[in-house]
């Protein structure tokens, strides 16, 4: 479903993912672990075409994402992604958050956008706060609005991006639950993540980042239980 | 008899002398009016609800009427009610207090600025309100709007040139003087837009640096 | 109480209002000083009085405000003596009479008053061409397109930049200003009354005024009048009486 | 001192005062509107300025930074007799508009680009990440919160655009103030016309200030008004 | 050591304390726990005087704190406190954050608040930073300035409000290393805290509060596995 080969990415001189290989299957949950500034951002981001690639290629269901011809705003809508913060638009309703990109990037009519965002945000448990504005909804309401946001265009595929780490701790448990929601339903995911509870349960495998190279990746109780790396090791010794 | 004569060196000193008075006029006003702004400024912060809306209202006044029009109108009351200043007296009265009132509400912000969390951490380590105010409020919250008061100063020293409409022979009124005389535009209003410009740019520019690296 | 009279005496200094972009009766040198007829009548007051001059600057919109509010003690600065000035400043007996005329630009074709009809014409602010004009443009109606200006100075650059046709002065001024640029010339002698100028000091000072009276008597008599306008403006001084009439 | 106030004749003027306030908002309001769109150019033209910086782009600059540096009053006056040297001959309504314009483009364009700026990059993002193009973004996410963050500065800009139109004064257009000085000018009352022109522009500047409000708290409910 | 009996808090109709009852021995180490909202930081505020209360009393040592003849000021030099965030003060080196209150509170001379302060600043293990300005530390090395900066003016008692909750995860340990220093040391601590591991494993007793009131205090063991109250049971469900 997601092929990765030989990825390299580059900020002006900092060479920020140095060589990256991975293959994630349909159904499958990875998460994707490792400190601050090992280009777990990053490799999500190219992922979905929001950064552009130096070397290597990514594969979506057999469509190159770095492809001049690739229409990526078409890719996307595949793509579904949450972010740490700042990810629900401050000026519309939850409903016109959600039913936005439907009905102006797929076209869908305001009436049928908008019951299917209510059934969305009714998925995610806020069926009640259709009408809110964003500065009305705790951190963890928000987050899961931005979840209902992505899956409005029917993703195949999510990525999360430390979707929890800016919450409070008491508002982690209504997101990452959410998140097993989806995993439970068979729908494909990355999640780069801190919550090495999250990971251990509910990945199939669990990757380790470390200065832009993928270290270690194997299933949850390998990786925690008996890791190769050094570097493995001395991260999960500091995060535990 | 000629009564124009061409453009000629000792013009350049006339108009130094010129840009001394307006750098004078401003120095003067921005001086004293940060000073007074300052307190008003403090006063904001401390004074009940009343005081507050009276304080602000009077302040109001001075940034809502043209400046033109307060610096015509003062000139003409002062000696109205009974003593007379001069352009300069009476250029530096009106400005000075049109810098108090952008000061008092810059140093108002900047003393908002400062988190609660910082104060209560100086109060809970046996500081006194005046030690915290010396210590701590002072220099964080005047350091954190040193950029936006330094955009007030320049402001006043670019408003300066309507004290000319006074009389007052500062660099736009000398300019007009020799525009007169030598019929020559363009490079006399050249060389009085490259003074303020100069002075005005690098000031403009070392405090949004500054602001950029205290934003960090 | 005292008046103006004893205020300068007992100050030391005679507070002199000028208009300066008014050449030869007004202007800075090229050593930027004030020069001009009405600079020298000021310092010649001064003398008169024993004290120092003091001149004090003003564009034509700023002289009369000064004596209001007493900022200064006299206006020897052109001052026409319109009977709705005198509601609010005191007014000398006429100390020097023009004949308004227009300047105008080369291109505008305009040689008597009434091609001024229609044609953007421009003035200061605060002078009585611009009052007079207005009393004429009003019967001419839609036709009238004005710009005050608040200096003369500014009026000559308009004509010269071509940003209006005619400029409205005064006969002796417009002489040199049509000799200094090459694309304005002497225009009409306007049709308007004799421009009868006095100076101007504070309305209920009776006493000053009848001094500056007495002065301006004086200067005629004594030929000191002659020879500054024989100096600046090069002709024969003007007569200052009206026939008919008593002042 | 003893000074009689002449209030009669600045009352018998009062409706030609108040038709020429309406030509000082009229300036104000052409002038801010020609800032905005030209505002906009400049700070988009600004904030592409990388590495390498064109012509286009040192042109943004300049304007900018000349426009915030120099006084208002002397950038009337080069759009005054400045221009008027090089043959270029504006009216006084178009110096006035000109030198307005200038410099309200100057002042706007650095808050465009600080409200451009203070948007989060992954506003952007999550937009571009549900399939939206960049135009669908700027239209629908970016714009309308820009909007939100300059209102403040935009209103007081406005405010600032009809304080300096009294300059119009010292170029020769009539609009409150010029007006106001060439009526004064008959019997040279200075002080009681300018003291009643304050006051209408007082009342402008708060009537602009409650419209701004209300407007904002309109546009803007979802944030809890401005 | 500290009594507090019967304690009220208002903000205006919001009642946030309704009754406190808590006395702390000289050399306990409290954590307190509970959701966002139930008064933990109000308390604190209120021990050392930073908040007024409407009905109780607490004293400390035997001094009356809410008493109107009560030197605060002085009263809050035994109080060590340090807060969730925005500790250090911005425009002092961490020498001169530590020397300052020493030298202007205590009136010690300039050399000596200098040389204890750079001893404190040892202490938490910040000796090569004496001189650097706090937005050149870390998030952790400035929550551990700001620890160095209260046990400078020698208090009997530390209190802490969310020290590590803004901190990035792999920053916590650092500061959490020093509490349990400062614990070993036998420092009397009051600690509100999110960290359960470190509630645990350094508290002699748990308090958990919810909405204004102690529902539950006890030894660690006690509360986190028998917990009591129906309240204390489901929070801490949802933090696990
Ligand atoms: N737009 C950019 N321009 C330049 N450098 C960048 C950019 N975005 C990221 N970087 C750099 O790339 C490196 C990897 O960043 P990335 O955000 O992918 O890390 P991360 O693993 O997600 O870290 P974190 O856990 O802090 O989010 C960092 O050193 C970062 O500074
Ligand atoms: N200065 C204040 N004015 C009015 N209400 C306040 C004030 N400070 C706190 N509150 C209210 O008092 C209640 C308790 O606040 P407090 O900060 O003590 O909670 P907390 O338990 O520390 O929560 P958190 O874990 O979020 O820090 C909250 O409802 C809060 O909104
Ligand atoms: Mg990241
Ligand atoms: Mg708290």
């Amino acid at each position: 479903m997601i092929d990765i080969t030989n990825l390299h990415k580059r900020f002006g001189p900092l060479h920020v993912l140095k060589g990256i290989n991975l293959t994630v299957d349909k159904g499958e949950v990875l998460s994707v672990i490792g400190s601050s500034g090992s280009g777990k951002s990053t490799l999500l981001y190219c992922i979905n075409g929001l950064e552009s690639i130096q070397d290597g290629s990514i594969r979506v269901d057999d469509t190159e994402v770095h492809h001049p011809k690739t229409d990526l705003n078409r890719l996307r809508q595949k793509l579904g992604m949450v972010f740490q913060q700042w990810n629900s638009f401050p000026h519309l309703t939850a409903l016109e958050n959600v039913a936005l990109a439907p009905r102006i990037v797929k076209g869908q009519s305001k009436s049928e956008a908008s019951e299917r965002a209510s059934e969305q945000l009714n998925h995610v448990g806020l069926g009640d706060k259709l009408d809110s504005y964003p500065h009305a909804l705790s951190g963890g309401q928000q987050q899961r609005l931005a979840i209902a946001r992505a899956l409005a265009m029917e993703p195949s595929l999510m990525l999360f991006d430390e979707a929890t780490s800016a919450l409070d701790p008491e508002l982690v448990g209504e997101v990452l639950d959410t998140m097993r929601m989806l995993a439970r339903e068979g729908m494909t995911m990355i999640c780069v993540t801190h919550e090495m509870g999250f990971a251990r349960d509910v990945s199939d495998r669990v990757a380790y980042f470390h200065q832009g190279i993928m270290e270690e990746i194997g299933p949850p109780e390998q990786l925690f239980n008996t890791p190769q790396s050094e570097h493995t090791r001395a991260f999960l010794s500091k995060v535990r | 008899m000629d009564y124009f004569s061409g453009l000629q060196l000792k013009d350049l000193g006339f108009l130094a002398e010129a840009a001394g008075r307006t750098l004078l006029i401003s120095g003067v006003s921005i001086g004293i009016g940060s000073l007074v702004g300052l307190i008003f400024g403090w006063l904001l912060t401390v004074l009940g609800r009343t005081g507050r809306f009276l304080l602000n209202a009077v302040l109001d006044v001075f940034r809502s009427i043209p400046l033109l029009i307060q610096l015509v109108l003062f000139y003409n009351l002062f000696p109205i009610i009974g003593f007379s200043l001069g352009p300069f007296a009476a250029g530096t009265l009106v400005l000075t207090v049109y810098t108090v009132a952008l000061v008092s509400n810059v140093t108002r912000s900047g003393l908002e600025s400062v988190s609660p969390d910082l104060r209560r951490a100086a109060r809970s380590l046996g500081l006194s309100y005046w030690q915290d105010m010396r210590h701590i409020v002072w220099p964080v919250g005047l350091r954190a709007v040193f950029p936006a008061w330094v955009g007030v100063a320049l402001s006043v020293v670019k408003d300066s040139a309507l004290v000319s409409v006074l009389g007052y022979v500062e660099l736009l009124r000398a300019s007009q003087t020799l525009i007169t005389r030598t019929q020559e535009p363009l490079i006399i209003l050249a060389i009085a837009g490259a003074f303020y410009f100069a002075l005005s740019f690098p000031m403009a520019r070392a405090a949004s640096l500054y602001e950029k690296r205290w934003a960090q | 109480l005292a008046d103006t009279l004893d205020e300068v005496v007992d100050r030391g200094t005679l507070r002199c209002a000028v208009v300066l972009d008014f050449p030869p009766i007004g202007y800075w040198n090229d050593n930027n000083e004030p020069a001009g007829f009405d600079v020298e009548y000021c310092k010649d007051l001064a003398n008169s009085l024993g004290v120092e001059v003091d001149l004090i600057p003003a564009t034509w919109s700023e002289r009369l405000p000064l004596i209001v509010t007493g900022r200064a003690d006299v206006v020897i600065g052109s001052t026409s003596d319109s009977l709705e000035r005198a509601q609010t400043v005191g007014f000398s007996i006429p100390y020097a009479v023009f004949v308004s005329q227009a300047i105008v630009n080369t291109d505008s074709g305009i040689e008597t008053f009434e091609d001024m009809r229609g044609k953007k014409v421009a003035a200061g602010v605060g002078t009585v061409q611009e009052q007079w004009y207005e009393e004429y443009a009003d019967d001419w109606g839609d036709d009238y397109r004005y710009q005050g200006y608040q200096s003369e100075n500014e009026v000559f650059l308009a004509v010269e930049q071509g940003k209006v046709d005619a400029g409205m002065t005064g006969n002796i001024v417009a002489g040199p200003i049509a000799q200094r640029f090459d694309n304005i010339e002497l225009g009409p002698v306007l049709p308007f009354t004799a421009d009868y100028v006095s100076m101007a000091g504070p309305r209920k000072d009776v006493s000053w005024l009848n001094y500056l009276n007495l002065f301006i008597q004086q200067q005629v008599r004594t030929g000191r009048y002659e020879e500054l306008w024989a100096q600046f403006v090069g002709s024969d001084a003007p007569d200052l009486t009206v026939g008919g009439v008593y002042y | 001192m003893d000074y009689n106030f002449h209030w009669q004749p600045v009352i018998g003027r009062l409706p030609d005062l108040l038709l020429a306030s309406l030509d000082t908002l009229q300036v104000a309001a052409l002038s801010i509107v020609l800032g905005i769109v030209i505002g906009l150019l400049l700070a988009i033209l600004r904030m592409n300025a990388r590495g390498r910086w064109t012509p286009l782009q040192w042109f943004a600059v300049a304007w900018i930074e000349i426009a915030r540096n120099t006084p208002v009053l002397f950038q009337l006056f080069f759009f005054g007799f400045g221009l008027g040297a090089w043959g270029w001959h504006l009216s006084p309504f178009m110096i006035v508009l000109a030198g307005l314009s200038f410099n309200c483009a100057g002042y706007l364009a650095e808050n465009f680009r600080g409200g451009f700026q203070s948007i989060p990059d992954t506003q952007y993002r999550a937009a571009r990440s549900v399939g939206m193009s960049a135009g669908q973004t700027y239209y629908h996410i970016i714009i309308p919160q820009v909007l939100r963050k300059v209102w403040h500065p935009l209103t007081n800009q406005i405010v600032w655009a009809v304080l300096m139109s009294s300059l119009g004064m010292l170029v020769g257009y009539q609009e409150l103030t010029g007006s106001a000085q060439y009526f004064a000018s008959r019997t040279y009352r200075i002080f009681e016309y300018f003291a009643v022109v304050a006051l209408i522009y007082y009342a402008l500047v708060k009537l602009i200030l409650m419209a701004s409000r209300m407007l904002g708290w309109r546009l803007f409910r979802s944030e809890g008004g401005v």
